[in-house]
């Protein structure tokens, strides 16, 4: 059995709380086991970062140091926080100052980081850790015929691993495509949701937004696969914003991965967190019958 | 030592090259008087060693003081150890009995503090001339030369060596792997500058090569293994079975009109165009006997069809052909294997094999070929839309530290070839993005201004994504291609109809076989490394193995051509001297002390240490062995000496540049 | 070494091993460009990084040299094919034992450098020549015998 | 006439060689026959006294085995030199420094340090040998131990070489058998300076083992291999010394399925027997990868064991640097 700690990250406490349930719901199908961190904090996001560097690296690496208790790879199905903590496990690789400094603070609480966690984003936990086969095998009602959009984000691949293609990567779809779901062509499956932009430029992130969803329409894709909650909630949250600003009418709906995996494994729609959407689920995706 | 040798030390002062640094004329006076133990009889300086009158002064002390050793303090030995040793020669002093010791570039234009320097300068002289004391007076060595010559590759560089050597009157083995000579040439449209047609320049010398009677064309062939060295080489070659009889055929061309299994052809039309399983690659073809592909052809996967056996009028097809090992002789080796194209389909961002649209520059050549699947005409993937705005992107795999770092060197002009040529038959807009334009050649950079003329538009700014998700109006249906133009700063989306990415050039897939193959090297780029860059560009380290074309690194036509015919003209001036004489720099093995322990047996990239089973002693063959001394060095039992570099020698070196030679007087603490 | 005055810092002796087509063309490279560098190193050519055996190493660290620098082609570029691999094994292997003889293996240091990398030859050698300076002089005197009490010889009770 | 005279003399060895000496089993009988045994201290009573008081030259033959670890090594290495008309190196540490001479690696101090105050050592006061001693008799003195251990050509002209550790009785016999020819003027001395009882190539010359082109992947323990008994050992991983050493054994050791570790020496004209195995090992290590080639060493667990075991002290750098540089 496959064992992960895991870390969920703020988000998906509240405004991601379906990304969680159907996180929790798709892995304990296929047999795997998330050990959530204990007494976990917050990631940084994306501010903290440019406000105190040093203590944005400690408070990764107190993640990490619970984390590393456990002896296990450490799993973040947000992209931010996973992207935070992996560039905080390498600079505390490779910069023995930064180490110092960053431990010397965690001996206040009793913890300690030598460098030896693995971070995970969920999706490459689908994508690399299990096979096609592995997924197909729990899949009882394929999603014939249905046209999603992987949609990456910025984050997942940038910090590149090791040979792995960064500019057209094909893991997302491999992982539809085990569904039975049909990956279109998204030309802008790599680019920017806008993320934080929302707040402080706002129209410079609608337009990113805009633009994504157009692609994704022009691309006759029936929805879009997020893998991350600030994607998911800039591309579907927003559409009414964008067709404020722009006179669209997008009303496209837009789901964690792991809700369409749960669909396909049979889950019960309720239990994936379906129905808190602003943009209603595809009505083929939630037959009746289906609670 | 049982006999004194007498050694003058000779200090240039390189006028103030060397003597602005060190005192040269302290560093003589020292030589003469500490290095006497080691029999140094006379030391000198003087402004210019290397002039006439310096030379003159070593002959004079040879024959004078009857000097037995010489030691010159002075530049790099790689710029004057010839000039000095041929003096000797002229004072009837061996000239292997001659030391250069590099006090300028190693001492006074690297050192600044002029008693350091001076004082380097002299351990360095006491290292030379303790070494000196055990050079041994050597002669070179002399092989016989055969007078064939093989030339691997029948591309243009290899077909222009093959015809220089056979015009002179000596044989020549022509081996190329695919079904017909040409190479990439073959498969282009016009050339550039001139924009001649390239079957047009191209086909009478495929037809030369193929005639001439002194040379003997090896197609579907390959070199498996080659023996021997410089003047006596053995090579072995699959001649692979065409499943035609040579002699019957007459190249009419029924079988592979009869023949009906098409295949797409991935090799002359880079995908576009299909052949048949039995073909010819182009009509040009030389030979002009055809080849049954077995992979795809239906009698050998189902054992039955024979339609071309049945048609053929001569009884030439031969289904039960096997491959053929020739062993052929020969005295000297052109590669001339080319290049493969960069694969495109690296570059996911541009899109190549996802976008119907973007083409590579090899299929673009197709596209424009007359002979082409399009007949010409330049079109769409549909294969008959007519593209309104094409781009052209440069450097593509090239400049660029993700896939090859260094410039492909025929893209620019290549490219732009490529929009003149859509310019003039399709009257669209053409944009080309550059990194740089680099038109380092005669006619070139005219050619340039021509297409400047011609309204191309130029982009600098290397492109950083062609996508399809349109965003702005105008924008529909095409395909759009990202750059940022650095000239402006500005971020700019190109709309196209077509995008053809100008691929680099690659060093061929196998080259680090071949070059192994050969006994030679590759650099870590991947291109077979000449012996001197400026100096020496189409030998080798390893004798008679010359290069020739894209083989050495990325070039274009003419220089392709310029050193097919240097490496011939190489080739024939050693034919003509009916041997060839060796660097005495080699490995020799004492039998007695050799026990046959083999470390040293694959120790030699040249294969020139052989194991003989009956006397179980290894033996080096002294032509083929290049000088490294890595076996002398690996020789557990000591039974391996190098002459010219001996342990004895390196070893008194070390004495001598720790000053361990120097009898130390009060000087110990 | 002792012809030096012991006022100023520590100079020490290396002795330098190139081939004769990378290396060695990178010093005559740094020469032709002027590039000054630390006059500590004395080189020797060897026809390839492949011709050095471990004993010149060892001559050289017996007869008073405080470090020794191997240099030669890159790895995938020797005028040899392959040799200057063999270099590095032996590099990696006298290392090891340079260490249990209580030679810090950091006196003895491998460069790769091509013909054109004069100034990358240039610089490591005056980093290298640093380093050694940090390390002290190695006074690794084998070849006399100094260091052995002197007794005064009576004669000895049967 | 008077028989001419024979010694042998030990100095920092372990008694091995006087053993393969009396190997010789009948053989011994010649040397008395032919010999007057003058000085031999493992075999007769004699005095130091008596040696010195001999006429210069007086000894034709002198055996001496052992290093040179003391002054009273040196002393008697010196006085026998001048006393000797052939002075014998015999045996590895007399040739080379042999086992003795891996004390080159640590420093005097650590040597006494180890010899008396380890946890085995029955020495509460720490009590420690003083050269010199005043008792009520008088003054007594043991000799002074030096930094480190030299061979006998580091002290004194050597004539004549004879390897092993300890040389085999037959080479032996066959040594004795050559010199009586040369007493009865039926054979010449070999020139000076030469390796006697000993063959001119390398273990691998006798030995049977089938050896093929080497590519080590991996080198390991002979104890842990399943190695064929047939084939080269090196080739196998083994890391076999037999390449270096000189022949003269009959390739004892790999005959009987274990490596040489050389106790002959290093082959005719090589200068230090270490590196020709370092270069020789390394060439044939089958990697380019400088990770991949760290890990096959590994299997080389004591790398300067192996290659300097006998030869350390009479190796280029003769001895490791806390035993060379700390001449306090």
């Amino acid at each position: 059995m496959k064992e992960y700690a895991y870390f969920p990250g703020c988000s998906l406490e509240k405004m991601a709380v379906s990304y969680h349930q159907s996180t929790l719901e798709t892995t304990k199908k296929l047999g795997i086991k998330l050990k959530e961190l204990e007494d976990w904090n917050c990631c940084g996001a994306t501010t903290y970062f440019y406000i105190d560097e040093l203590l944005a690296y400690t408070l990764c690496a107190r993640n990490l140091a619970i984390a590393e208790k456990t002896g296990l790879d450490v799993v973040a199905p947000c992209s931010a926080c996973y992207k935070n903590m992996f560039f905080t496990a390498a600079h505390l690789k490779t910069d023995a100052d930064l180490a110092e400094h960053v431990n010397f603070a965690l001996e206040e609480d009793n913890l300690q980081y030598n460098g030896g966690v693995n971070v995970k984003h969920l999706i490459e936990v689908f994508a690399h850790d299990l096979t096609p086969e592995e997924i197909k095998s729990k899949v009882t009602h394929p999603l014939e015929g249905v046209r999603v959009a992987p949609y990456y984000g910025c984050q997942i691949v940038r910090p590149q691993k090791g040979k792995e293609d960064v500019e057209q990567p094909q893991f997302f779809e491999g992982i539809l495509e085990a569904i039975g779901a049909t990956p279109v062509n998204y030309p802008l499956k790599m680019r920017c949701c806008g993320g934080s932009l929302i707040i402080s430029s706002r129209t410079a992130a609608l337009t990113m937004v805009r633009n994504l969803l157009k692609s994704a329409v022009d691309s006759q894709a029936q929805v879009i696969a997020t893998a991350c909650p600030m994607c998911q909630v800039n591309l579907e949250v927003y559409q009414q914003q964008v067709n404020l600003e722009f006179g669209t009418d997008f009303n496209f709906p837009v789901m964690y991965f792991t809700q369409l995996i749960g669909l396909a494994f049979g889950i019960p729609p309720k239990k994936l967190g379906i129905g808190k959407e602003f943009v209603a689920v595809l009505p083929s995706l939630v037959p009746a019958g289906k609670k | 030592m049982e006999k004194k040798e007498k050694i003058g030390v000779y200090v240039c002062h390189c006028g103030t090259n060397i003597a602005g640094v060190v005192n040269v004329g302290e560093v003589s006076t020292w030589a003469a008087e500490n290095l006497k133990d080691q029999g140094v009889v006379i030391a000198r300086d003087y402004k210019f060693m290397c002039s006439s009158l310096g030379q003159e002064l070593i002959q004079k002390d040879i024959k004078e003081l009857g000097l037995t050793r010489v030691v010159v303090a002075a530049c790099s030995p790689h710029l004057h150890e010839a000039t000095f040793r041929n003096a000797c020669k002229g004072a009837d002093l061996n000239p292997y009995l001659c030391e250069l010791v590099s006090i300028r570039e190693q001492s006074s234009w690297v050192h600044t503090d002029k008693v350091a320097a001076t004082e380097k300068a002299k351990a360095l002289i006491s290292g030379g001339v303790s070494r000196v004391v055990h050079h041994e007076a050597l002669e070179p060595l002399h092989v016989p030369i055969h007078p064939a010559t093989l030339v691997v590759g029948g591309g243009i560089a290899g077909i222009q060596a093959a015809i220089e050597i056979a015009d002179a009157g000596f044989q020549v083995y022509l081996v190329e792997r695919e079904p017909s000579i040409g190479g990439h040439m073959a498969q282009f449209d016009k050339t550039f500058t001139t924009l001649d047609c390239s079957a047009c320049i191209l086909t009478p010398k495929m037809v030369q090569a193929g005639n001439h009677p002194n040379i003997t064309l090896l197609t579907y062939s390959e070199v498996e293994k080659v023996d021997g060295y410089v003047g006596n080489f053995v090579v072995s070659i699959r001649k692979r079975a065409r499943s035609v009889n040579e002699k019957d055929c007459t190249g009419c061309g029924i079988c592979w009109e009869k023949c009906p299994k098409k295949v797409v052809d991935n090799v002359y039309e880079v995908g576009m165009g299909t052949r048949k399983a039995v073909y010819v690659p182009f009509p040009q073809a030389v030979p002009k006997y055809p080849v049954i592909d077995r992979e795809n052809c239906t009698y050998y996967i189902k054992g039955t069809c024979k339609a071309c056996e049945k048609f053929c009028p001569t009884n030439a097809i031969n289904f039960a052909q096997e491959d053929e090992i020739l062993n052929i002789e020969v005295g000297n080796v052109i590669l001339a294997t080319g290049y493969d194209a960069f694969d495109a389909h690296r570059i996911t961002q541009y899109g190549y094999g996802r976008l119907a649209n973007v083409f590579t520059s090899l299929e673009f050549e197709r596209l424009s070929n007359a002979a082409g699947p399009t007949g010409g005409n330049i079109v769409m993937r549909d294969g008959k839309t007519t593209p309104k705005v094409v781009g052209i992107v440069h450097c593509v795999g090239s400049r660029d530290k993700n896939y090859n770092e260094y410039c492909s060197a025929i893209c620019c002009m290549q490219s732009l070839k490529f929009a003149h040529l859509v310019h003039e038959r399709t009257g669209a807009e053409v944009y080309n993005f550059y990194i740089d334009i680099r038109t380092p050649a005669k006619g070139y950079e005219e050619f340039y201004h021509r297409l400047l003329e011609e309204g191309t538009h130029f982009v600098r700014g290397k492109v950083a994504e062609i996508s399809d998700a349109v965003r702005l109006p105008g924008e529909e249906g095409k395909l759009i291609i990202q750059v940022e133009d650095t000239l402006t700063g500005n971020q700019l989306r190109v709309p196209v109809d077509m995008a053809i990415l100008s691929a680099g050039l690659e060093p061929r897939a196998d080259a680090k076989e071949v070059a192994k193959k050969f006994g030679i090297s590759c650099s870590a780029d991947g291109w077979l490394i000449e012996r001197h860059p400026k100096l020496d560009p189409v030998s080798t380290v390893t004798e008679g193995i010359y290069i020739a074309g894209c083989v050495q690194g990325p070039k274009d036509i003419p220089a392709s051509v310029v050193q097919g015919a240097a490496a011939a003209a190489r080739i024939l001036g050693k034919i003509q001297q009916k041997e060839v004489l060796l660097e005495p720099v080699r490995a020799s093995v004492n039998q007695d002390q050799c026990s046959g322990c083999r470390i040293c047996n694959n120790v030699c990239p040249f294969n020139a240490i052989l194991f003989h089973e009956d006397t179980m002693v290894s033996e080096v063959n002294p032509a083929l062995c290049q000088g490294c001394g890595t076996c002398v060095a690996a020789c557990p039992a000591g039974a391996i000496s190098g002459t010219g570099f001996s342990n004895l020698q390196i070893l008194s070196q070390i004495d001598g540049l720790l000053m361990l030679n120097i009898p130390r007087k009060e000087a110990v603490v | 070494m002792s012809d030096k005055p012991e006022t100023k810092q520590f100079e020490p002796t290396i002795i330098g091993f190139t081939c004769n087509w990378c290396s060695y063309r990178a010093a005559d490279m740094a020469g032709t460009a002027r590039m000054k560098y630390a006059p500590n190193v004395r080189l020797i050519r060897l026809m390839c990084s492949g011709r050095l055996d471990p004993m010149f190493v060892f001559k050289a660290f017996a007869g008073g040299a405080d470090a020794v620098l191997i240099s030669g082609c890159h790895p995938g570029d020797c005028h040899y094919i392959n040799q200057n691999y063999k270099a590095m094994r032996r590099f990696q292997l006298m290392k090891r034992v340079l260490a249990q003889l209580g030679i810090e293996p950091a006196r003895l240091k491998l460069l790769w450098a091509s013909a054109a990398e004069g100034a990358i030859f240039a610089s490591e050698i005056t980093k290298f020549v640093e380093e050694v300076r940090a390390l002290g002089p190695l006074n690794f005197n084998a070849t006399g015998f100094e260091n052995q009490p002197k007794v005064e010889h009576k004669e000895v009770p049967a | 006439m008077s028989k001419p005279k024979f010694a042998m003399y030990w100095a920092a060895s372990c008694g091995g060689c006087e053993i393969a000496v009396l190997n010789t089993n009948e053989k011994i009988l010649d040397v008395d026959a032919n010999f007057e045994v003058v000085f031999w201290p493992v075999a007769m009573d004699a005095k130091y006294k008596d040696v010195e008081a001999m006429e210069d030259g007086s000894i034709l033959l002198t055996l001496f085995n052992g290093g040179i670890r003391n002054d009273e090594n040196e002393h008697i290495a010196k006085l026998l030199r001048k006393k000797s008309k052939i002075l014998v190196a015999f045996g590895s540490c007399a040739c080379e420094g042999c086992i003795p001479g891996l004390a080159n690696f640590s420093p005097s101090r650590d040597i006494t340090d180890t010899a008396f105050s380890t946890i085995s050592t029955d020495n509460p006061d720490n009590v420690r040998p003083q050269t010199h001693y005043m008792m009520p008799e008088g003054e007594i003195t043991i000799p002074t131990i030096y930094p480190v251990l030299r061979t006998l050509e580091q002290v004194v002209d050597v004539d004549y070489y004879m390897p092993g550790c300890p040389p085999e009785s037959h080479q032996i016999a066959a040594v004795i058998d050559l010199i009586i020819q040369v007493l009865q003027g039926k054979a010449e001395l070999p020139p000076k300076g030469a390796t006697i009882g000993a063959g001119n190539s390398t273990v691998c010359d006798e030995c049977k083992r089938k050896r093929n082109v080497k590519l080590i992947k991996e080198f390991g323990r002979i104890q842990l291999m399943h190695a064929d008994p047939d084939l080269c050992l090196l080739e196998q991983g083994i890391p076999c010394n037999g390449p270096a050493t000189r022949s003269g054994c009959n390739a004892r050791c790999p005959s009987a399925g274990a490596q040489c570790i050389g106790c002959y020496g290093p082959a005719e004209g090589v200068q230090d027997y270490g590196s020709r195995l370092i270069a020789a090992f390394a060439s044939v290590i089958d990697s380019e990868k400088p990770d991949e080639i760290d890990k096959i060493l590994d299997g080389l667990v004591d790398p300067a064991g192996q290659f300097y075991r006998f030869n350390l002290a009479g190796s280029m750098l003769r001895a490791g640097k806390s035993a060379k540089v700390s001449g306090d």
